[in-house]
């Protein structure tokens, strides 16, 4: 590690240029030991400014490696940053922007980086071919045993286990044209677009704007490039319907142009300011898109090429340009394009010593290739680096003709700088289904036809040509602009740049032998790997993709996977285009869980509801329950009793005998409550409902079941008449949305010809039950406005209208718990002043507010169904209400019911259930069988569906379930088995029915 | 008869939140509970037209004497006012002769009304409509999910100022995540 | 994001919808008359084209009305969309 | 090299693996086979392997569209579990839990089936009562279940939220301490290269484009690499299964939808089983090389675009974050998405045809990976016998007009629901 030693000193910083702000010193700690480096660094350019060239670890054999690139295609330098909570594995150390205190630290190593003693993966790495693991690890002691250790060798970073402290925010916009990339084919697309008066959105995944720019020493009329871009970005400031987002990444195109982009708001801060989100997902709809995403570089495969210290060219020019950094020392720079030139050029003039430009193309000039003559640079023509020296980091390389002609000569050098072309990155234009062509002049793949509203443009589009990239942007914004109904002026004329004439690329993929020749250098996949693919018939580059993992990192192949194709394409015999490229997929950078998720998180996570009762409920001791989205009282605690089983058993117990010997109050705000007007409102109700509703009376309520379509119940009720044609129909809970849903569609799209209208007025109405003998009583008390609810005035399955407490109410007489009972329904913002109202008219009897848990008992005890009888597959007849059908209409459902599976006498039907020993609690899920001991498996007679531990009122256990010949069983004994905890208790069929099978209460 | 109590002042769902909720002394975004009665018709569109009121057409409101009105569908709008007891009545009234259903949701839906310079950057984090003055002006509204949960949204006048119509039950928690959401522009309720 | 235009409210994303399937089937019009067979074809039977597909979705967070659209469902593109009474051709 | 064994790997490993040969071969359409399997998925191979391996009957092509494994059992979460509760599932899904564990051996190839466990979450007490109800069922059929209270969730997996600030609290969970993962690419490598051994011929980029009939009898499949004379055929098409016997004028209990799965990048280990939540559809395990891949809804949507939208992915992490609030930094590193042939019912179709020399196998849903051993095995015995297998008596097309329906979830005639 020549380097090494330096380290701490900023000891390869340039004196003067780049983007950084000198004055701005950050110090940061690397592995523990700290460094210091500039606003406008990365973390790579900053450790690279130290001497710092090993920072990571490779994914299989755990080869030493450095920084690779400059951009998010790095796969390499990835490294847990941050602590705690907050760290974050595999960040990019060429994305992640510095800042004072940054923490980071290297990966998937033991013990130290500098010596991993999984590293003895690279000398078995003979055997550690691609996909050894399908071929072995089947014998002794089992594949159980080998995963185990492959597991914990294998992943890269540590995750944390602390729930993630920041926010995360989803932002939704829309524009006429949005612009993918700040580069000057993008900014010059966002300007011809922004002075037509459109919304405009640019989206730019780095801190800055300029693109390749910011890296290049390019100039536009005269001057340096970087003025134009900042002159560009004045003038797109003052345009009010153009907004800039940098830090942005646009990960994803979805369909009908939106386009999923990800805003780092505070990933370059130690911590996030106050209430603002670390990062916002926006949701972008965009009338066009103008794609400017540039081009991504790519390296050529030679022995040892993963060695720190071998780099894209392309990023050894932004380390120069941009960061005001040397990558090394003494450079050797290698290509099959004239970038080797343009890069020699740009080392030189940073001070580093150019050893020599190796040009893989035979013989040939261009511009370029003179003026690094001029400047006295060697070139060697048509040779390639055969072998790199230096494990740690590179100390030199042999480079020999690629005809064989000499044989290899050593070159001392501690940089080695390759560029094998460029790919466009075409990755969003293909999410939005966009074709790719194979460019030869290019040797990469260029977008062909989109499918949807977009361009490409400049480096994306395979110009490279600053002149012809900002044309091409000019051209694409003002287009883009005119398609969204946005006249433009004439185009405006482009700047004048300086760019030498260029010799086209000459595809080259691999050179050199023997040692491992990295395609893939995050998964470590070799050209070897490529070989074996293809002699194992994993010829398919999908197959290849998948048999080697080439392009499976977090890189997803970026700088890789056309190196990796092109090979098979060569194996095969066959051109490049028609092995084509594997299949790109969102996200174009990996997207942090938290971004996706945005605010919908811990109590966020879903809505909640709650009733118009809910603060009185709070107050007064309940402990709540989750029913759907409300949050219902299950019982209520006494003040000052601490929670508990015992407490809890306690509350409903006093909560059930309330309600059978005086009276109690239940909040039941949660079932649906739907409104239905019109002269066909009954017919309506006739065809949902399995039994009639043609013949209900005004002023009258009934119950009745709905099926599905299938035949199946779906739903149960009351519905009540309020007037000749108005109705109001209450459902489960469970139900509420999809019955409302089922009515609109039989309405709007079945039976448009009924005259009926309906909606939901759950919300509206707050609603609570008055049960128990003194009912009554108390409801007389609150009533103010002389209402006669006597049971003639209002008898069972009555309904009426009254005042209490000043407040206009509504009244049903119907009954859940079996008892006397009313429900009363309040317009909701006055729901706990008629509650109150009818808790203080019931303190004379004791009344107790009663939760979920002894409404369940209670209806248990009178055989009442819920969702957990009516659980999808039951039919009326299972549920013992088959009677209840209709023969005389027709109604939905019915046209199912004859099958054969719905009439076979030996369907499990409900039964009431109570334990042979009479004290034996029969726990819900439990399954019905003859005999408990039989052999396994074991037939089944079937379920227990409900359960009531103990009822208070019958003063033994009981239970409700589904039995295979329903009530012929009655007085028959057989086994409730629990195997889960090995429980089995004998119970005897009774009547589904427990309490008051006759009524005489609810009617009393 | 006997003389009857007078009706009692309503519990707005936000009551308890507010109360808990510290108001930032600059706020970008203003939160206000409005207490409302609200009518709702629902008619079939060929009987609309005997509705004695300037009922708006489909995305849009109108303010009419005292009166707001909001397009939800086709032959279905609501009608709000503040402390309008008759309400019903006049609505019903000037249904007369439409056959048209008409259903009081004045404690079914609660209002909130969402104002300020960032009250659109809120917004927008919780519905995907377009809420650009280009796209939604004064006296639009839409019908449309707002975290969520089912609201109506009614662009009133001035430059961001917006009615919300949500469920009572899921107000709070619309409100909720309006506030937390809000924090980073400062935030204020009003009840 | 899909974005359906609905006939009441405009273009709006798919998750104000709630989708409810297959916009051919018609439910048997007299159903007494139905037999088992016509039944089952409209309760479990389904073209299930690869291609332009007739459909309906619910605008449950809008108007709550039924919007019957037509879409290519292999590649998403909404061809067209109107009333649940309306016959929809693809157009622009 | 054909054997598969540690030593042939060191042998090759000193000499170069150039003795490795071909997994499966390329051979060219054979006039006609005794039995030609359409879809070379997970279940298509399985089914060529077994007809092979336990009939004897090797003239058997099966003919893929594109190349093998490219459909849902190279895209799927690959979670692999027996625990139904319905008799007709349960049977099915247990044999085909004991072909996996001894399947690497059997097909001489590593699929990397790993017993870590399936834990399905609870969140209310009605829940608790629905698994121990499921629970009790798998124990009564003489499947592996265990019922875990809080604590004991909280034992097996302690990073994941028990604050007060959780929107549905954990109740416990259904474990199923036999199920887990299996490397779904090997899955369709391993059968096809055992299927190749005995003799099926594996014919890639060979779509079925229509049938030659006579009458209720096919006597040939017309292909993109001609047409091909076939004693029976068997349809394993999963998510194009409708667009197949649109060739044939029949319709189906079936509507395709799209299904999207995630992977994160890869960490050290994380979590060791296999993790569902209850309170909104999601799932989540590590693959053997880090990465968190998880998964939730379909798309609910009719589709055959491999593609999804924002809204599920969104919805898949806000569950993913509801049940681990620790993964909030973990970042997703690819999104796909397959096309699912939903049934009517959530069950699948093993099954004989109107016509007399087809058999049908469709229907999976969210579950097919899991069945790919036993699928093949039924399938196979279905097609040799004409007559299904004991373990896919229960699934066969006519339940939907007798009612005889295998509805785990209660959902209905639905498919997105299931
Ligand atoms: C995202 C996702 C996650 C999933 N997760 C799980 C899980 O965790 N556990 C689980 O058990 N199941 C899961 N599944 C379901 C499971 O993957 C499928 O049910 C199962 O793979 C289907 O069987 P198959 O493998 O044969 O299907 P496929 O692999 O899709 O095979 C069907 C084949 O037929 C071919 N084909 C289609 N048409 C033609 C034609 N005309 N001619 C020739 N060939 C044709 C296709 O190209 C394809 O290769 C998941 C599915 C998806 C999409
Ligand atoms: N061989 C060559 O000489 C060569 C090759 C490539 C590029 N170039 C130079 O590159 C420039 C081309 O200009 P350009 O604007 O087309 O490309 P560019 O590379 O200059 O700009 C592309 C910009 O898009 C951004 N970007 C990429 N993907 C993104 C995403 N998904 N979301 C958000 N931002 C994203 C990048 O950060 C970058 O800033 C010219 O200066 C040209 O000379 C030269
Ligand atoms: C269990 C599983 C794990 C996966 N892990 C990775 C991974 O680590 N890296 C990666 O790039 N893709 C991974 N994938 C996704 C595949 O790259 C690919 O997206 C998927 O097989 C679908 O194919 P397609 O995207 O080409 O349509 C994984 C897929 C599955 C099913
Ligand atoms: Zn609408």
């Amino acid at each position: 590690m020549i380097l090494g030693r330096l380290k701490g000193v900023n000891a390869f910083r340039l004196p003067t240029g780049g983007e950084i702000d000198r004055r701005r010193a950050l110090s940061f700690s690397f592995d523990g030991k700290s460094y210091t480096g500039f606003q406008g660094d990365t973390l790579a350019s900053a450790l690279l400014a130290n001497g710092v060239t090993l920072v990571g670890r490779s994914f299989k054999y755990h080869r030493p490696r450095g920084i690779f690139t400059a951009g998010p295609e790095e796969p390499n330098a990835l490294v847990e940053l941050r602590q705690g909570a907050r760290r974050e594995p595999n960040t990019r150390a060429t994305m992640a922007e510095l800042f004072h205190g940054l923490e980071a630290t290297s990966q998937n190593r033991w013990p130290s980086l500098a010596f991993d003693a999984m590293e003895v993966n690279d000398l078995a790495g003979r055997f550690l071919v691609a996909g050894f693991y399908y071929k072995t690890f089947m014998g002794f002691p089992g594949w159980h045993f080998y995963e185990q250790r492959i597991r914990a060798a294998a992943g890269m970073g540590r995750g944390t286990v602390e729930p993630d402290p920041d926010r995360y925010e989803r932002m939704s916009a829309h524009c006429d044209v949005l612009i993918v990339g700040g580069g000057p084919s993008g900014l010059a697309a966002a300007l011809t677009a922004g002075r037509s008066g459109a919304r405009v959105i640019l989206v730019e995944e780095t801190d800055g704007l300029g693109g390749r720019l910011r890296s290049e020493r390019e100039t536009i009329a005269g001057r340096p490039a970087m003025d134009w871009v900042a002159r560009t970005r004045q003038e797109l400031d003052s345009l009010p319907e153009v907004q800039t987002l940098t830090r942005t990444t646009a990960f994803g195109y979805y369909d009908d142009n939106m386009i999923g982009a990800v805003e780092r708001v505070a990933d370059h801060m130690p911590v996030p300011p106050d209430h603002v989100p670390r990062q916002r997902l926006w949701h972008i709809r965009a009338r066009r898109v103008v794609l400017a995403t540039g081009a991504i570089e790519r390296h050529i495969a030679f022995p040892d090429n993963d060695r720190p210290g071998v780099m894209l060219a392309s990023a050894v020019r932004s380390y120069i340009n941009r960061f005001a950094v040397r990558p090394g020392r003494r450079a050797v720079v290698v290509a099959n394009n004239d970038d080797g030139y343009r890069t020699a050029l740009d080392l030189a003039a940073a001070g580093v010593e150019v050893m020599r430009v190796v040009d893989t193309r035979p013989a040939g000039t261009s511009d370029w290739r003179v003026r690094c003559e001029a400047a006295g640079i060697d070139i060697q023509d048509g040779a390639a680096v055969t072998k790199v020296h230096g494990r740690l980091a590179v100390i030199g390389c042999d480079i020999a003709p690629l005809d064989g002609s000499d044989r290899p000569r050593f070159e001392p050098c501690d940089l080695i700088a390759v560029s094998g072309g460029w790919s466009p990155a075409v990755h969003l234009h293909t999410h939005a289904l966009g074709a790719i062509e194979w460019s030869e002049g290019r040797a990469a793949f260029v977008p062909g036809a989109a499918r949807q509203a977009h361009a490409s443009v400049g480096a994306a589009r395979g110009t490279y040509g600053l002149a012809s990239s900002i044309a091409e942007g000019f051209e694409a914004g003002a287009a883009a602009a005119e398609a969204a109904g946005f006249p433009t002026a004439s185009r405006p004329e482009v700047p004048a740049t300086d760019e030498p004439g260029q010799r086209p690329i000459r595809a080259i993929w691999a050179t050199g032998d023997g040692k491992k020749r990295f395609v893939d250098l995050q998964d470590d996949v070799t050209v070897d790997d490529i070989a074996l693919a293809h002699r194992e018939g994993f010829v398919s580059v999908e197959h290849l993709k998948r048999y080697t993992t080439l392009g499976m990192g977090t890189d997803q192949g970026k700088t890789s996977n056309i190196i990796g194709h092109a090979l098979m394409a060569e194996a095969r015999g066959e051109p490049i285009p028609q092995v084509g490229t594997t299949r790109f997929r969102p996200p174009y950078t990996p997207v942090a869980m938290g971004a996706f998720a945005g605010g919908d998180r811990g109590r966020h996570h879903a809505p909640v509801r709650r009733s118009a009762m809910h603060d009185w409920h709070a107050a007064n001791g309940a402990v709540f329950v989750e029913a759907g989205h409300w949050l219902r009282p299950q019982y209520y605690l006494a003040e000052g009793t601490p929670d508990g089983k015992a407490a809890m058993d306690a509350a409903i117990t006093g909560e059930v005998r309330a309600v059978r010997h005086a009276v109690g109050l239940v909040d039941v705000s949660t079932l649906g409550k739907i409104d239905i007007q019109g002269p066909d409102a009954a017919e309506l109700l006739n065809r949902l409902y399995a039994n009639g509703f043609k013949t209900l009376a005004v002023g009258k309520a009934r119950y009745g079941l709905m099926l599905r379509e299938d035949g199946i119940v779906h739903d149960d009720g009351t519905t009540s008449r309020l007037g000749e044609h108005h109705y109001l129909m209450t459902t489960t809970t469970a139900h509420a949305g999809d019955v409302m849903a089922q009515i609109e569609w039989y309405l709007q799209v079945v039976w448009p010809e009924l005259d009926a209208r309906a909606c939901s007025v759950t919300d509206q109405w707050a609603a609570m039950a008055l049960a128990g003998p003194k009912a009554r009583d108390v409801l007389a008390a609150a009533i103010d406005d002389g209402t006669d609810v006597s049971d003639g005035a209002l008898p069972f399955m009555g309904v009426t209208t009254a005042r209490i407490a000043g407040v206009p109410v509504r009244i049903f007489r119907i009954s859940f718990s079996g008892e006397l009972s009313y429900e009363v329904n309040a317009p909701a913002d006055w729901g706990t002043h008629v509650w109150e109202a009818l808790m203080d008219a019931g303190e004379a009897h004791d009344i107790r507010p009663y939760g979920t848990e002894a409404m369940g008992i209670m209806r248990i005890e009178k055989g009442h169904v819920t969702h957990a009888e009516l659980d999808g597959r039951v039919t009326l007849d299972d549920t013992g209400m088959g009677r209840m059908a209709s023969s005389k209409k027709w109604f939905v459902g019915r046209g199912m019911l004859d099958k054969p599976a719905f009439t076979d006498p030996d369907r499990p039907k409900l039964v009431g259930l109570v334990p042979v020993d009479g004290r034996t609690r029969i726990p819900a899920g439990a399954i019905l069988v003859e005999d408990p001991a039989a052999a396994v498996p074991m037939g089944k007679l079937g379920h227990v569906s409900s359960s009531a531990y103990l009822s208070p009122t019958v003063g033994h256990p009981i239970a409700l379930g589904f039995v295979s010949g329903g009530l012929e069983r009655k007085g028959q004994t057989v086994w409730a088995v629990f195997p889960l905890r090995k429980l089995a208790v004998e119970v005897t069929i009774t009547d589904p029915v427990f309490v008051d099978p006759q009524g005489d209460r609810l009617r009393g | 008869m006997v003389d009857l109590a007078p009706l009692p002042p309503r519990l707005s769902p936000f009551a308890a939140l507010f109360a808990a909720t510290a108001n930032d002394p600059n706020p970008g975004v203003t939160l206000s509970a409005r207490s409302l009665d609200q009518v709702q018709i629902d008619c079939a569109t060929d009987r609309a037209d005997r509705i004695a009121l300037p009922l708006p057409a489909p995305g849009r409101a109108v303010s009419h004497d005292g009166m707001r009105l909001i397009s939800l569908a086709p032959g279905r709008w609501i009608v709000v006012k503040a402390d309008a007891p008759d309400l019903f009545d006049r609505v019903r009234d000037a249904c007369d002769g439409s056959a048209a259903a008409v259903v009081d949701q004045g404690h079914g839906r609660s209002c909130l009304r969402l104002s300020g310079p960032n009250a659109r950057d809120l917004l927008v984090t919780g519905t995907g409509i377009d809420l650009h003055p280009r796209a939604f002006a004064v006296d639009d509204a839409a019908s449309t999910a707002l975290f969520h949960v089912a609201a109506i949204l009614d662009r009133r006048q001035g430059s961001a100022t917006f009615d919300l119509h949500m469920a009572r039950s899921y107000a709070a928690a619309v409100a909720e995540r309006l506030i937390a959401g809000g924090r980073q522009y400062g935030v204020a309720v009003t009840s | 994001m899909i974005r359906i235009t609905c006939p009441h409210c405009g273009p709006r994303d798919q998750d104000e919808f709630s989708y409810a399937g297959d916009a051919t089937k018609t439910r048997p019009a007299d159903p007494a008359a139905a037999s088992a067979a016509d039944w089952h074809d409209y309760v479990y039977l389904r073209d299930n084209p690869a291609g332009p597909h007739l459909e309906f979705w619910h605008h449950v967070y809008g108007c709550r009305h039924y919007v019957k659209v037509l879409r290519d469902v292999t590649s998403h593109a909404v061809l067209a969309s109107g009333r649940p009474d309306e016959t929809l051709e693809a157009g622009e | 090299m054909a054997e598969y064994s540690v030593f042939s790997l060191i042998r090759e490993g000193l000499t170069g693996h150039k003795g490795w040969i071909r997994a499966w071969r390329d051979p060219e359409p054979k006039a006609s086979y005794d039995v030609i399997v359409i879809g070379g998925g997970g279940h298509g191979l399985a089914t060529a392997y077994y007809l092979a391996r336990n009939h004897g009957i090797t003239n058997v092509a099966v003919v893929e569209k594109g190349w093998i494994g490219g459909g849902n059992v190279g895209r799927n979460t690959t979670i692999v579990r027996s625990n139904y509760m319905l008799d007709g599932n349960a049977h099915f899904y247990e044999h085909s839990l004991k072909l996996w564990e001894g399947l690497s051996r059997d097909l001489n190839y590593n699929v990397m089936f790993s017993q870590r466990g399936v834990l399905n979450l609870a969140h209310s007490d009605g829940q608790m009562d629905a698994y121990a109800r499921r629970g009790n069922m798998m124990r009564l059929n003489g499947i592996d279940a265990e019922l875990l209270d809080r604590d004991g969730v909280r034992r097996l997996y302690p990073h994941l939220d028990y604050s007060k600030d959780a929107r549905w609290p954990i109740y416990g969970g259904l474990l199923q301490p036999r199920g887990g993962t299996a490397r779904h690419d090997a899955v369709a490598w391993g059968f096809a290269r055992g299927a190749d051994r005995r003799g099926v011929d594996i014919l890639q980029n060979c779509e079925v484009i229509g049938f030659e009939r006579d009458g209720d009898r096919i006597t040939g499949v017309k292909t993109t690499r001609g047409t091909i004379g076939c004693g029976r055929v068997g349809m394993a098409v999963a998510g194009n299964t409708s667009r197949v016997a649109a060739m044939l004028g029949w319709k189906l209990p079936i509507e395709s939808h799209v299904l999207q799965a995630f992977v994160t990048e890869p960490l050290k280990p994380l979590i060791d089983g296999v993790v569902t939540y209850g309170a909104g559809h999601f799932y989540i395990s590590q693959s053997d090389k880090g990465g968190l891949v998880l998964g939730g809804d379909i798309d609910f949507h009719n589709s055959y675009a491999q593609r999804g939208n924002l809204p599920v992915v969104e919805n898949v992490m806000a569950n993913g974050l509801a049940m681990m609030p620790n993964i909030g930094r973990v970042r997703i590193l690819r999104s796909w998405g397959g096309i699912m042939d939903m049934s009517m019912d959530g069950s699948p179709i093993i099954s004989k045809t109107p016509f007399d020399n087809l058999y049908l196998n469709a229907g999976w849903c969210y579950g097919g990976f899991k069945a790919t051993p036993g699928s093949g095995y039924a399938f196979a015995h279905t097609i040799a016998n004409d007559a299904p297998h004991e373990t896919n008596r229960a699934m066969g097309l006519d339940r939907f007009e007798s009612g005889h329906l295998l509805d785990e979830g209660g959902k209905g005639p639905t498919p997105k629901l299931h």
